[in-house]
């Protein structure tokens, strides 16, 4: 029973995944698909993380240490690697629409 | 089952792989690095049930934070680049 | 199926070499160097040799990626003040 | 960037010949596979280690294990010799975020914890002395990153470090040979295997590596990041 909850599980956090890869190939531009390839990769990541220990109960102790990793690291990341672009580039869109520009 | 599940997870990191060659900005090819790591680290996190062997999973924590550094360093860099123009 | 795998991951590790080298940006380098880490680690994973891919995530890419970065920022400072 | 379909499609060519060319190859792959199972039969009867690997390292050739370390001291000393000169307090590398500041400062103890896992579980899992020793001296690294001017680690003490674990390392051969006439040989009771203490000396030899190697790393990236400011 608690195996088909983490196989749905995992179905569910790998069509996230794709959602991501999707989302950073037919983005328009850089802080679109940053936008994309980070959340969605978190929230598949963690139901993965989750479905497999589903599979293997034993393993749970590492692998909610590696969700809680996961959970602080990839939100900041993104958010540094953006803000640092912007400080230094704009935001590398087309429109050339800046709603940050006062207070940089 | 859990065949098809690695298939797909593959065809996810093949995708932002496209990215990380096309990416014509260094913006883009950092995320799309630090995408590839946390797909990848599922991917392994999955590997190492199917290959029934509970101490591959040290691997993937080292993965997470080598993904982690990588952003963290080049967006430092970006902010340096800055003060040459 | 394992073996399809690493077909596939043999021959992506070879078209991102030839992307590093036809590169003519430094910083895009590195980050190609460091994906390119990050495909031999699941190579290493895959023929199960745990202890190599660990090496190889931590020094190959971690510690090597830093430290080209950080030199990179040395160059560029130097020839900002000149 | 600047590569075009032509040499992406050139690259495909060659890469599908030299993996044919592996698979032919790889057939022929006996001496290796003879020599494997060798050396796990002889890990099954004389060292109570999980990690063929580690024992392979630290107890077959200890000795080549010292010179790795000694390689490793060396290539330090020079880059020391070399940037010398141009060593200041300025930090290059500092990055001012308050956000990455509060996660490191949470993340730090977690990041030196798992080192310790992965260096006093290298007889059973795999990892080790030198990659358990990369892993504390990268959450080194973050706070380097993260902490522009008020973190800075004293000269005194990682040398101090280093050469104590050095000086720890070769006293543990000579000891050994005191006792059993054997370089770096195995002198503890070795337990049984898969637990936390067995595998007689191979923990130990790695707890020194593991401290030899963080200290290097560090002092390496801290003398990579400071710089004198070049008029």
């Amino acid at each position: 029973m608690i195996d088909i909850l983490g196989y749905i599980l995992i179905l569910l956090g790998s069509i996230f995944l794709i959602l991501s890869g999707v989302g950073l190939l037919r983005m328009p531009d850089t802080i679109t698909r940053m936008h994309a390839g980070t959340k969605a990769s978190t929230l598949g990541s963690l139901l993965v993380i989750i479905g497999v220990i589903c599979l293997e109960p034993t393993l749970w102790f590492k692998l909610s240490i590696l969700a809680l990793f996961i959970l602080i690291t990839n939100p900041l990341s993104s958010s540094i690697l953006a803000r640092s672009t912007y400080l230094k580039h704009g935001f590398l869109n087309q429109s050339g629409i800046d709603d940050l520009k006062d207070n940089r | 089952m859990i065949n098809f599940l690695i298939l797909l997870i593959l065809f996810a990191i093949f995708l932002s792989f496209i990215r990380f060659i096309k990416g014509p900005h260094l913006t883009d090819r950092v995320v799309a690095f630090d995408t590839m790591g946390i797909i990848a680290v599922s991917l392994l996190a999955l590997l190492s049930v199917s290959m029934k062997d509970t101490i591959y999973l040290d691997v993937t924590f080292v993965f997470a934070l080598i993904g982690f550094i990588g952003t963290i360093i080049f967006a430092r860099f970006n902010v340096a680049k800055d003060s040459d123009d | 199926m394992i073996g399809l795998i690493i077909l596939a991951i043999f021959i992506t590790l070879i078209v991102l070499a030839i992307a590093i080298i036809q590169n003519d940006d430094l910083p895009h380098s590195v980050v190609l160097f460091m994906g390119f880490g990050l495909g031999s680690v699941i190579l290493y994973f895959l023929f199960s040799a745990p202890d190599v891919a660990l090496t190889e995530a931590v020094i190959g890419t971690g510690v090597s990626g830093v430290v080209f970065l950080v030199t990179l920022l040395q160059i560029r400072s130097k020839e900002i003040k000149k | 960037m600047k590569f075009s379909i032509r040499s992406i499609f050139i690259s495909l060519i060659v890469s599908i010949m030299i993996v044919l060319l592996l698979q032919i190859f790889l057939q022929f792959d006996l001496v290796t596979s003879s020599a494997g199972s060798f050396v796990l039969n002889i890990n099954a009867n004389s060292t109570e280690s999980a990690n063929a690997v580690t024992s392979v390292v630290t107890y077959f050739r200890g000795f080549d294990t010292l010179g790795e370390v000694t390689i490793l001291f060396l290539s330090i000393f020079g880059i020391s010799l070399g940037l010398e000169g141009y060593r200041d307090k300025f930090n290059i590398f500092a990055y001012e975020n308050s956000l990455l500041k509060i996660a490191v400062d949470t993340l730090f103890p977690l990041i030196v914890l798992f080192g310790v896992y992965i260096i006093i579980h290298g007889h059973l899992s795999p990892g080790g002395g030198f990659q358990g020793g990369v892993i504390i001296a990268s959450a080194f690294l973050l706070m380097f990153l993260a902490k522009s001017n008020d973190f800075s680690l004293k000269h005194n003490i990682l040398e101090l470090a280093e050469s104590l674990s050095g000086a720890g390392f070769i006293l543990l051969g000579v000891l050994s040979i005191l006792i059993i006439n054997r370089f770096l040989g195995n002198f503890l009771p070795l337990g049984k295997i898969g637990e936390l203490f067995s595998g007689g000396v191979i923990p130990l030899i790695y707890i020194f590596v593991s401290i030899k190697v963080s200290a290097e790393i560090t002092s390496l990236v801290e003398y990579f990041i400071r710089i004198k400011d070049v008029k």
